[in-house]
């Protein structure tokens, strides 16, 4: 029992949002196992080999560090709001990313699997939107590319205003 | 003032410059950055800026002793 | 390239849905990496402390195994066909489990991560409703219960026919 | 014919036993099992039945040599 209370605290309170270091999910997974949770989803954003039609070599992920962590410590604290959350738990990498190496990785778990699913989806969308996190994409034939921009201000008029997926499911 | 910016805009502007003009608020310093680098402009418009690691409005005082930070629209995950 | 292949196939071909050994949920994340994926999600069923206002000390678990692990194939032989998915894994544990471990297991991976999140949440809603796997609760009082039954036949008026959780988010 | 039944009905009936009676069909041994063990009506009643590892309807026909599998809503997960 004390395992997982050091751990959990461990995993909530001394957790780097924002690391340059391989993202440990296997430690990460493994600290996420709660008596109370009787389900954990995991979500890992992965370097995929392609994008927009071209062969992707690798990922450079820029962050401005001590913005991008409060932002990703108040999306969790929303997100344990919204839901009876027994882990809530997000990192990302910044600096060079391979392919399929992982770039974000976002745990939840709660009592049951909706609320564990619903909050994963929600931190991983508005971490995605809000996050002050950019990649520089570097493909195969040398070309590179900041991409994958937030383009909600062309629909909402409001680069404040995004329109997460989360909610067309909630 | 002090300006930071991130990603893409590095293709337009050091990462850390000085700016000496006496500008008033964020929406001036917008303004004065995108005629420093025209083809920055479409970019600027979809930033956010933010003074000590918060976000401010456009209408924001400056003051000279402020460093801000210029955020483009987030591609992270 | 040819380890993410090999354990790739290794995954889906030779998985044993049923086991009664302890779920490795390590090794099984570690294969889910796939170079054309950019979503991992991984669900974890755990046992939880307390049902029903009750303590929970563990649950046993009994399956039908053949049944079981054909049904489980199917399930996520449907699931490659409504989503493009590089990755379905699924495995469900039989004997006793403790509290915090993990009774049963769904991974999957695709491009974007809507089709793994929703490939996921079908695939357990559906091992939940339709394969034959039982739990007993075991409480810390003494007593214990076969339970958790899925209720459906009560709305559906059938036996065989469910209603899903999915199918209010899709 | 032979019978297996799983979970709940266990505490109704044995895990396996043999039937002589001459049932035709599954709703035939639906019946039947009821009878043996009154308190197992309500779990039969949504019970579905199994032959070959194949799910069977309750008019499906039974033979003498029939394994059957006597399946309860499912509680896995």
């Amino acid at each position: 029992m004390t395992a997982w209370l050091l751990s959990h605290q461990a995993a909530e309170v001394n957790m780097e949002y924002i690391t340059s270091k391989d993202l440990d999910l296997v430690a990460l997974l493994q600290q996420s196992h709660h008596p109370s949770a009787g389900a954990v989803v995991l979500f890992s954003g992965d370097v995929r080999n392609n994008n927009v039609g071209k062969m992707v070599d690798y990922l450079e992920y820029e962050a401005h560090t001590s913005m991008a962590s409060k932002m990703i410590e108040s999306i969790l604290s929303d997100a344990r709001k919204r839901w009876s959350l027994n882990i809530a738990i997000a990192q990302h990498r910044t600096g060079k990313v391979r392919i399929t190496e992982s770039a974000v990785v976002v745990i939840t778990a709660s009592a049951h699997r909706a609320e564990a699913y619903a909050a994963n989806r929600y931190i991983i969308d508005r971490i995605k939107h809000e996050a002050p996190i950019w990649k520089c994409e570097f493909f195969t034939d040398g070309t590179k590319e900041w991409g994958g921009n937030c383009n909600c201000h062309k629909d909402t008029g409001n680069i404040n205003k995004h329109i997460y997926e989360f909610e067309e499911i909630l | 003032m002090k300006i930071e910016v991130f990603a893409i805009l590095k293709e337009y502007f050091d990462k850390e410059f000085e700016i000496k003009d006496p500008l008033k608020t964020v929406e001036e310093l917008r303004a004065h950055l995108a005629l420093l680098n025209p083809a920055s402009s479409n970019v600027l418009k979809i930033c956010r800026f933010a003074v000590h690691d918060e976000f401010v409005a456009d209408h924001y005082q400056l003051t000279g002793n402020d460093s801000v930070v210029v955020i483009p629209p987030s591609s992270g995950g």
